[in-house]
């Protein structure tokens, strides 16, 4: 019973996602009132060539100090995961 | 600007990724299969965020040496800079589980690692 | 001070973040400097929130734009749109964070003797230091994909941390359950980001709500949205990986961890009341979130009833205790838009789920942490080995107490003064709702009672001779809990004028936070 | 640990891996790249070096307690950077129009040369040391533990 529940559940949920496909813009056309600011200003603003850079460390570096705490903890979360076992037990 | 089938092809793959990835997170066993499953579905958002961005005979957003042509949007390509990085973390930290897992339980395979009931 | 003020709600987030980065290195110096180091930043977090919200409180929204060339320019000079990204603070924010500061100082001063044993603790204290700011992050922030990128932090630190104790089997188990069910939400929330960066271009909230016009697309990011919340809050359908990863996570992690699922509840009610608003089909989905609650409600009490596992049974408590927060704040998001019935029943619904949020942080808190002390002395989670207890611990017996008599709403304790808000108000709104909330509080007594006897009461165990109070610090962590919910309980009327009536307020009132970025800004 | 030959060749390309990687990460307010990108390159490079030496003789060299140090110091130099600008906001851009780095590019194409965009190349430089550190540190913790034997309890 699980298994017919789960297939219509997911025949739904991707006849919906096909669906939205159609409806979101065409696909080489989007609107872009705050990416044509970046683009004009990057170099003026930042001084970065680059405008995907500037993007990342300067419109919205505050997101790429979310990206390296993330890939901190995924660093600390691994190495704690395999610590070598100097371990002396809980008193029971 | 005409809107037909062939011009929204990749959102039509981004949905088949998203289908594909949400069924094998929920009818597999194996636990690593489980986290296939879940970086199809990441690598799924992933292009979804990226053919967002593009702009029709559009060039790199980079100034140095750019050759004529509009320029596509940097601001998906920066999103998808950070949403590659957290799927790289979430896949690390997933697979090391995996491998404790298998250390306790002898088997990678969800049901009979089911060591906590009801 | 004031510019300490100005940018207050930045250093809440850089100042644990700061801290998380040094401790590996202070760590090799000495462990006292890190202890001293992780307690000392979360304290001067929690001083931070605490002057930012006697600043909220009297006038109202908080901005700070990073980057620009002064904190409050949210727009650039003569441009329609936000183009960096803005931190807003309203009072429903600060309310979250001082619930958030309370809980993860409790949390550490709590794990500095019961992790006193472990090996790796420098890592754990980083997570944990970690989890604190990606949680201050969630809350504090005012833009959309801000909000996915910290609720991943919050989600891969809590993960890690669960599966700390490695030696035991099913610590990587619940882990696991919590990495995969926060990566699947955490990526339905980016499709959905997708969606509304597709169509409009934006990712500031207030920005978006601005020019949102609820197209089908825009239906389709919401439900994504609410599901994927709902995930990350444990609603029932979605809830089986709540009780596996809570009752084998540390005590003081689990803690973290509910904290970390109300900023999620946060998260769900911000996408709710503010970027979609007023142009939602506000009946439907409230009555959607009614659902989800009342389901919560009813079924997380029936399934702790005979739990033997005591953590098992506080998780599945916590369940349904999400799930009063959650009808309360529906009943208010039903009848939004209909003006006499939301001053008469709705704000005091809402402000009975707001004030049951920061009650059941403190009171679950306790109960967690009293549970891990039980842990600590018996080695064992099960009710069924435990037994006269009281004799030999009497801190944790009087903490225990204080817990479970909130928890179950007996009239002094602060969880009666926010449940009798929510029958009162949900009453009015639709009777079955509030017996159904009724039946569960009296469910919930009598699962505590049992658990309290199991555990505390009855003869002596021989195995329990020499068992004695737990250390000093644990003591402090639950009593900083303690003095709060007693605090809350001699003051209810106090605590509902002063932080719940001004949450409420501004999760109300939309306009205000949308012309917080799109209106002043210069 | 592999063949002789594909040790010695590992050793030999082992140097236009890194040095790439370093490339990518110094330019990446120019061309495109950047932190993540360059310090992914790297990291690909000390994979290649554990899976031709295998991982107990490269943790003869390589620990991670001292990756962990530098990876921490490069987290710090970025929220260092991002402290900086505090006396205006947080993130600030502070080095734009300052003798360092502080050069303004002409507007439209030019050749681009490396002394402008203010703080961005110095926390390219941070989050590519971070980065690098990380990855080698995951890559050769998890080779570690599936090869390693560790007796526990």
């Amino acid at each position: 019973m699980r298994k017919i529940a789960i297939a219509v559940s997911l025949s739904i949920f991707v006849a919906l996602l096909i669906g939205a496909a159609f409806l979101i813009h065409p696909f080489g056309y989007p609107p872009s009132p705050m990416d044509d600011y970046i683009i004009e200003n990057t170099q003026r603003e930042t001084g970065a060539n680059s405008a995907i850079t500037a993007v990342v460390f300067d419109y919205r570096g505050y997101d790429t100090l979310g990206e390296a705490t993330i890939l901190f903890a995924a660093v600390t979360g691994v190495v704690m995961l395999f610590r070598r076992k100097k371990l002396s037990r809980i008193k029971p | 600007m005409t809107q037909g089938i062939p011009f929204n092809v990749p959102f039509l793959a981004v949905a088949a990724m998203i289908g594909i990835a949400f069924y094998i997170i929920i009818s597999q066993r194996n636990l690593i299969k489980l986290v296939m499953g879940l970086s199809i579905l990441a690598s799924g958002a992933n292009l979804f965020l990226i053919t967002l961005g593009y702009r029709e005979g559009g060039v790199a957003p980079i100034y140095t040496y750019t050759p004529a042509g509009i320029m596509v949007l940097p601001v998906p390509q920066a999103l998808t800079l950070t949403s590659i990085v957290i799927a790289v973390a979430c896949l690390a930290l997933m697979l090391s589980m995996v491998i404790h897992i298998y250390r306790h339980t002898g088997s990678t395979d969800s049901e009979k690692s089911r060591i906590m009931k009801g | 001070m004031a510019n300490l003020i100005t940018h207050s709600p930045i250093l809440i987030i850089a100042i644990p973040l700061l801290a998380a980065f040094l401790t590996p290195l202070i760590d090799r110096v000495s462990k006292k400097a890190r202890d001293i180091l992780v307690i000392a930043s979360l304290a001067l977090a929690e001083f931070l929130v605490i002057i930012l919200a006697r600043d909220i409180y009297p006038n109202g929204l908080h901005i700070y734009t990073l980057g620009a060339s002064s904190p409050d320019l949210t727009i650039p000079e003569n441009y329609i749109v936000p183009v960096r990204i803005i931190l807003e603070v309203d009072s429903m924010s600060i309310f979250m964070a001082i619930i958030t500061a309370t809980v993860s100082l409790a949390a550490a001063i709590y794990s500095l003797s019961f992790m006193k044993e472990e090996t790796g603790q420098n890592r754990f204290y980083t997570l944990l230091l970690l989890l604190a700011a990606g949680m201050f992050g969630m809350e504090l922030t005012g833009d959309l994909f801000n909000l996915f990128v910290f609720l991943e932090i919050a989600s891969i630190a809590g993960a890690a941390l669960t599966a700390f104790r490695t030696r035991f089997a099913d610590a990587a188990e619940g882990g696991f359950k919590y990495i995969v069910v926060s990566s699947v939400a955490a990526l339905m929330v980016l499709f959905a980001i997708g969606i509304l960066y597709a169509q409009y271009n934006l990712l500031n909230i207030g920005a978006l709500a601005h020019v949102m016009q609820y197209t089908m697309l825009d239906k389709i990011a919401l439900a994504l949205l609410v599901i994927a919340f709902m995930m990350k809050l444990a609603g029932v359908p979605l809830h089986m990986w709540c009780p596996d990863t809570y009752s084998v996570a540390p005590a003081s992690i689990t803690i973290m961890l509910v904290a970390a699922s109300y900023a999620c509840l946060y998260a769900l009610f911000r996408t709710c009341f503010t970027l979609y608003g007023v142009c939602l089909n506000l009946v439907t989905v409230g009555w959607i979130v009614i659902i989800f609650g009342v389901l919560s409600m009813f079924i997380g009490v029936t399934m702790a009833v005979f739990q033997t596992d005591i953590k098992r049974l506080m998780a599945y408590h916590c369940i349904s205790q999400t799930g009063y927060m959650l009808l309360g704040i529906g009943v208010g998001l039903a009848v939004l838009n209909q003006p006499e019935a939301l001053s008469t029943y709705g704000i005091a619904a809402m402000d009975g789920g707001i004030f049951h949020i920061i009650n059941n942080a403190l009171y679950k808190g306790l109960l967690f942490l009293t549970a891990g002390a039980l842990f600590q002395r018996t080695g064992t989670r099960d009710l069924n080995k435990m037994g006269g207890l009281a004799h030999k611990m009497k801190w944790t017996t009087i903490f225990y107490i204080i817990g479970a008599l909130s928890i179950s709403g007996i009239p002094p304790s602060n969880g009666f003064a926010s449940k009798l808000l929510i029958y009162e108000s949900v009453y009015r709104f639709n009777p079955i709702l509030a017996i159904v909330a009724m039946i569960t509080s009296i469910l919930t007594l009598a699962s505590f009672t049992k658990a309290f006897y199991s555990a505390f009461m009855g003869a002596e165990l021989p195995e329990y001779q020499e068992v004695k109070e737990v250390p000093k610090s644990m003591i402090a962590g639950m009593a900083i809990l303690a003095a709060g919910i007693i605090f809350f309980s001699l003051f209810p009327g106090l605590v509902v004028d002063r932080l719940a009536h001004p949450a409420t307020a501004a999760l109300i009132s939309q306009g205000v936070y949308i012309n917080g970025i799109m209106g002043g800004g210069g | 640990m592999m063949s002789k030959i594909v040790r010695t060749m590992a050793s030999l390309l082992i140097l236009f891996a890194l040095i790439y990687g370093l490339y990518i990460i110094t330019h990446g307010h120019l061309t495109p790249g950047g932190g993540f990108q360059g310090g992914a390159v790297f990291a690909s490079g000390v994979a290649l070096l554990i899976v031709a030496f295998g991982s107990e003789i490269i943790h003869k060299s390589l620990k991670e307690h001292r990756l962990s140090i530098l990876e921490s110091s490069g987290a710090l130099i970025f929220i260092g950077l991002a402290f900086g600008g505090l006396a205006i906001v947080f993130f600030y851009n502070f080095l734009v129009g300052s003798p360092i780095f502080g050069h303004i590019p002409p507007s439209g194409p030019n050749p681009g040369d490396i002394w402008t965009a203010g703080v961005i190349p110095f926390m390219n430089i941070a989050v590519g040391l971070k980065v690098l550190a990380g990855f080698s540190a995951i890559l050769l913790v998890m080779a570690l533990a599936t090869t390693l034997t560790e007796v526990e309890e």
